[in-house]
């Protein structure tokens, strides 16, 4: 198996969905010849032509609105939302017709497409790169959201979503982009959507994550079994819908959990998973969930992103709060 | 040469064939085929009445609020009259008519407004998307249903239909732009009906013409007699042909008038005189198109009399189809059908407890 | 004082603010001659004139973008949104620029406008016209979301959503607008932002909830007083930034809970409200607090809609529960 | 005439004073007086040498991504040039000339592209929006600041500037539409630089010309060789007098290029050939403006070099500041301020957690 960062990881789920399926067709401002700002669609417009990775003019409602009606058809667009800060300019078109065309139709016309976009903060960018808004498309029924943690599972999810009969929500953390490589199998790979999953096993509570979170979550786990305290770790890898059974089993034998995520606290994702959690597991709790987040603020420009973004420190002494309660 | 004169664009022109004094341009008559051209009368009869009926229904409190199209159809019926079975029909919420020459159902129509989910479900292998209520945003899937017409090679054209009101949105302007650089195979139909809810046009835009509006683009614009169905129908057909030919999209202003309310919800008398209306009236489509007919020997009193009749029994036929349909239907179960291929754990648990609120109120009710 | 609807009562407001400060300007589509659709603006343009009450465009995305400058340069823009669903067409707006001028210019320059859409379902409406979003916004730093809940506290809000400095997202939920009247003084009257209100006293059980949701919360308040449960409802007002000071003081003392709102379920408002009480609260909490809400699908058309908007049955349901448990 | 034409515009110009040449058009020269010209002259070369001190910098890793704006001074400048202290300037994220020659300190361009909030902090008494990221998002803001003034009575213009991407998002046209329909005193100032990031005008729009897209909203529109200062001054002028006057908004193309990368985040070898680049690199408009000046007998081989030294010196005293005050700069908890006038109960609790957070680190660090 070949190590791969999520750059090339994505780049290798989206050249082989095109390889096997043409109806795949990837759009989005400077998906072509420059291959993504961050390099991943490099390539492909080199192998599968101007015909299947499309440079739109500069207008994302634009993308959106095209790639309903393709996917309509009978395509599976692909799209590239340059980053997910400039997603809300399309917010419309995936409320008022991607989430509702099935429904509109009562199973006549479906939207099978996929809106990919970098998300999250730490790679010192410009205002507006580095937000993470995910509750928004999580709180739209009719979409899915997905956001992958590493390499391997992002490709496994990409090509669960392309695949996939609904509109799916696909958010990718720019800090993930290349900061590690994972083993990616060749053969095909695919991870079923709406499944979280358990990435470390433990007993004595439940750290609950996602994304770009996953890393400073599992390092809190360790820093607290240096403690002596086996913290059970699971990754959401689907945020909507939100499927609460492995959550809410794992919290039946911790009693205890901590809630992470890098977007602001409030009516976050964290709060559904709290609100989860009470009402399939509350005769276990035995201690307040906490939400470690980021704040009730616009992330603040790159010099201060580091104490918005939520660290291991403050991971590990909420997961000692609530073993002290 | 500093200061120097760019050749833009063709100019814009405006296209009358059958004016609203019953005058014909010989010329420029298109040629339809009598049976095409009955068939647009007929359209053009059932449109009216159906609207008529549907607006009396509204006001016995048989159907919800409505969108009339009264006036408007020779404006939509000239232009999807060009088309294909197999091209796609992109509709705003005000397309009724075109909607039933498609072959929508009068009961279909009927059951959308009066609240049933039911009401918005295309047939199979119909090519039309259902009505679209955000103003302007279908636009965009016209294009995309175009642009992937064209990666299959097949030559299917779409006609994408919306308000004056419409080209202020920037969905509008994104969609036109996209389809010129892709030269994507769309023809937009502007309704110019003057009124969007109670603005009127010129606080809409500040330019003469909504046509002029194409220049923007690149692609070609034109504007044409909205009640002049042979005019519609000619510049709809020019349009179709050119984009099936690869020559890309067509903006095409249909220049009409809301004779009724906006939706049955609305109280025009608030922002507009009568005697506008009344001048409108005037220039209705169906008398005239209907003069024309009989002056080319196609039409008779008689034979429009029985098209009259025949049109009547149709839309009664409709609305008792429509309310035979909604005694059966109305399980609120079925709201959580098609929101996804599969219904997920956490929503189907939802969906269970409502099931189970409704048989213990159904026991309520049988006992209490 | 007069008897109003809530209709009667909002353009009291706007006509004495407009009356008071002629920096306060209307636009909207339709809300001049036609008065707004649902007639709240009625009567203010002749009053005022065309300079005061602005007709605009089909463009809701220029209506919001247009009113950030005017309150860049002074003026107290009160747009109009004609439907709530038709709020996403200028996400970007609010999120991008509204929300974060003040904070992007370190308070040199600030955006006091105020958003009003009607929101909700219950008047037999059309596709599009009867979702409860308001979570998207209570979600975004830097807005303010309010719903008031009959005539009289309309009335106050709106005067002081149009007098605070920053912006306001302001839902009317069309089912109220002339659901009932209430006295309201033609004597200005405020209500501070960001407070709840407990509008029934109770010690068994808390009841929150807001907009048009209160009626039948109060409702259900009434049956349970009828099965000897003295329910304590409260109002939250102010969706965004939420105040949980009340809320989880009101806990304290009743240990049980049911939140209510029309939103979807999931990543919806109540979860934010169960994950303050949860973490206010935890150790008087003697049962999973209830949400009672919309489902996690759009919202039916109308024939369907009763059954998805939460019923006084439901919630005294739900109430029952957390007291059986 | 049932087939007619419609006059829906005056047609486009194109305007050139200064060619690429060096010959200028006499009779279409400005009447700029010297001081303002030297001024120019100086701006242009302190948008340069800054923009050269900036990309060292980046190299260095002492300042984070920025967008150079290299070869498009002139377009930015003689526009700028046209407005009062009074009248306020909307910008995009590539106007640091435009934003300078304002009054912006080079030290706040730096702490911004060092990512300290305190960059974007505009002087009291300013009349300027600060950058705006969203492409095409602030064209409406300058709408809603053109309309206020003109409610206002005061006689202020707004200049918006945005680039030829921008055109193809929904905000412009809506913007350009409000604007037109309210005739609110707005000057558009687009910066057709050729590219957005990867995107060459071609697959931007099917048009030959961004200034006709002005037909679309009843607007003059204007194209201007956007390298020639001039020419740039000459249509910008044009247009704030007569959005002063009363006489509503104008689009201006400037015809320029995008010389350096997108931002230096980016790779433009991937997606464009160094001939075109060199082709503009020719078309540089400061020497051309140089030149100028010095026929005219405004400039010499020694005032120019002393115009270099001076502009070096601002450059090196702007980094200094600007490094002096970041040593004081960077307090975390700064980012808890101005979100809204008040800080709301829960992000205060939430700022002294911060706040407690980082005191233990501090203590940890010193004991530890
Ligand atoms: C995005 C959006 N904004 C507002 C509305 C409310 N609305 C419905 S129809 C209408 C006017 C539409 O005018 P026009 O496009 O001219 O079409 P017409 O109604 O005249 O057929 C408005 C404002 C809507 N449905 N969608
Ligand atoms: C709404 C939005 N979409 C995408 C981006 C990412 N982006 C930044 S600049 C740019 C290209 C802009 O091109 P143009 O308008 O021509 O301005 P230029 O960069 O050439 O000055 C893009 C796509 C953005 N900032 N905002
Ligand atoms: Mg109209
Ligand atoms: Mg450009």
């Amino acid at each position: 198996m070949a190590k791969m960062t999520m750059v090339q990881a994505l780049n290798l789920a989206l050249r082989q969905e095109m390889e096997k399926d043409d109806r795949v067709i990837l759009l989005g401002e400077d998906v072509g010849l420059d291959g993504g700002v961050f390099r991943v669609t490099d390539g492909l417009i080199e192998s599968f032509g101007d015909q299947r990775v499309v440079d739109t003019p500069l207008a994302e409602t634009g993308i959106v609105g095209m790639s309903i009606g393709m996917a309509v058809y009978g395509l599976r667009p692909v799209c590239e939302i340059q980053f997910s800060g400039f997603s809300y300019q399309n917010f419309h078109q995936l409320e008022n017709h991607a989430a509702r065309m099935r429904w509109r139709t009562q199973g006549r016309l479906t939207v099978p497409m996929v809106l990919r976009a970098p998300y999250g903060g730490g790679v010192r960018a410009l205002e507006h790169h580095s937000e993470s808004r995910e509750a928004y498309w999580a709180h739209t029924p009719g979409l899915k959201m997905v956001i992958p943690s590493g390499p391997r599972n992002a490709r496994a999810l990409l090509v669960s979503a392309i695949r996939d009969p609904d509109p799916v929500i696909f958010y990718e953390s720019k800090a993930l982009y290349r900061a590690f490589r994972e083993e990616v199998p060749e053969e095909e790979e695919t991870l079923p959507l709406g499944q979280p999953q358990v990435v470390r096993q433990g007993s004595d509570l439940s750290l609950i994550a996602y994304g770009a979170m996953m890393r400073p979550t599992l390092k809190a786990a360790e820093e607290l079994a240096e403690e002596g305290v086996e913290a059970e770790v699971i990754d959401l890898l689907t945020i909507s819908p939100l499927d609460d059974t492995l959550l809410v089993e794992s919290l039946t034998r911790t009693g205890r959990a901590v809630v992470v995520h890098e977007a602001p606290r409030s009516f976050g994702p964290g709060a559904e998973v709290v609100s989860r959690l009470m009402e399939g597991a509350f005769h276990y709790l035995q201690a307040p969930i906490e939400r470690v987040t980021g704040y009730d603020i616009v992330i603040p420009y790159f010099s201060r992103e580091k104490e918005y973004i939520p660290s291991v420190e403050r991971i590990v002494e909420a997961g000692r709060r609530t073993l002290r309660s | 040469m500093p200061r120097e004169k760019l050749v833009i664009a063709d100019s814009i022109e405006r296209l009358s064939i059958l004016d609203d004094k019953g005058q014909l341009d010989r010329e420029l008559e298109p040629d339809i085929p009598e049976e095409l051209l009955l068939k647009l009368y007929r359209y053009m009869l059932l449109g009216r009445r159906f609207d008529e009926r549907m607006l009396d229904l509204q006001r016995q409190g048989r159907i919800g609020t409505f969108p009339p199209i009264k006036g408007q159809e020779a404006s939509q019926l000239g232009a999807i009259a060009c088309l294909e079975a197999s091209d796609w029909l992109v509709p705003s919420f005000r397309e009724t008519t075109a909607e039933l020459w498609r072959g929508r159902s009068l009961e279909s129509v009927l059951l959308y407004y009066n609240g049933y989910n039911e009401g918005t479900v295309i047939p199979p292998e119909q090519c039309d998307l259902p009505m679209a209520v955000p103003v302007g945003s279908q636009v965009l899937h016209a294009v995309g249903l175009a642009w992937a017409a064209k990666y299959r090679r097949q030559d299917q054209v779409v006609m994408s239909f919306f308000g004056d009101g419409a080209t202020s949105e920037g969905d509008f302007h994104e969609g036109l732009n996209f389809a010129a650089v892709y030269q994507a195979p769309v023809v937009f139909v502007c309704q110019n009906n003057q009124w969007a809810i109670s603005v009127p046009l010129s606080r809409q835009t500040a330019t003469p013409t909504l046509a002029q509006k194409a220049i923007a683009y690149g692609m070609p614009g034109i504007q044409v007699d909205g009640n002049d169905v042979l005019a519609v129908y000619a510049a709809a057909r020019e349009a179709v042909e050119r984009a099936r030919a690869g020559g890309g999209p067509t903006l095409i202003e249909c220049v009409t008038y809301r004779v009724m309310m906006h939706t049955t919800a609305d109280e025009p008398s608030k922002y507009r005189s009568e005697e506008e209306v009344e001048l409108w009236r005037e220039r209705d489509p169906l008398p005239r198109f209907g003069d024309y007919l009989k002056a080319r020997g196609s039409l008779s009193e008689e034979s429009a009399a029985a098209v009259e009749e025949a049109v009547l029994a149709e839309v009664q036929a409709g609305v008792d189809r429509a309310e035979q349909q909604m005694a059966t239907l109305g399980d609120p179960l079925q709201m959580f059908d098609h929101l996804f291929a599969e219904l997920p754990p956490a929503t189907q648990a939802q969906k269970e407890a409502l099931a189970r609120e409704l048989a213990a109120n159904d026991r309520e009710e049988h006992h209490g």
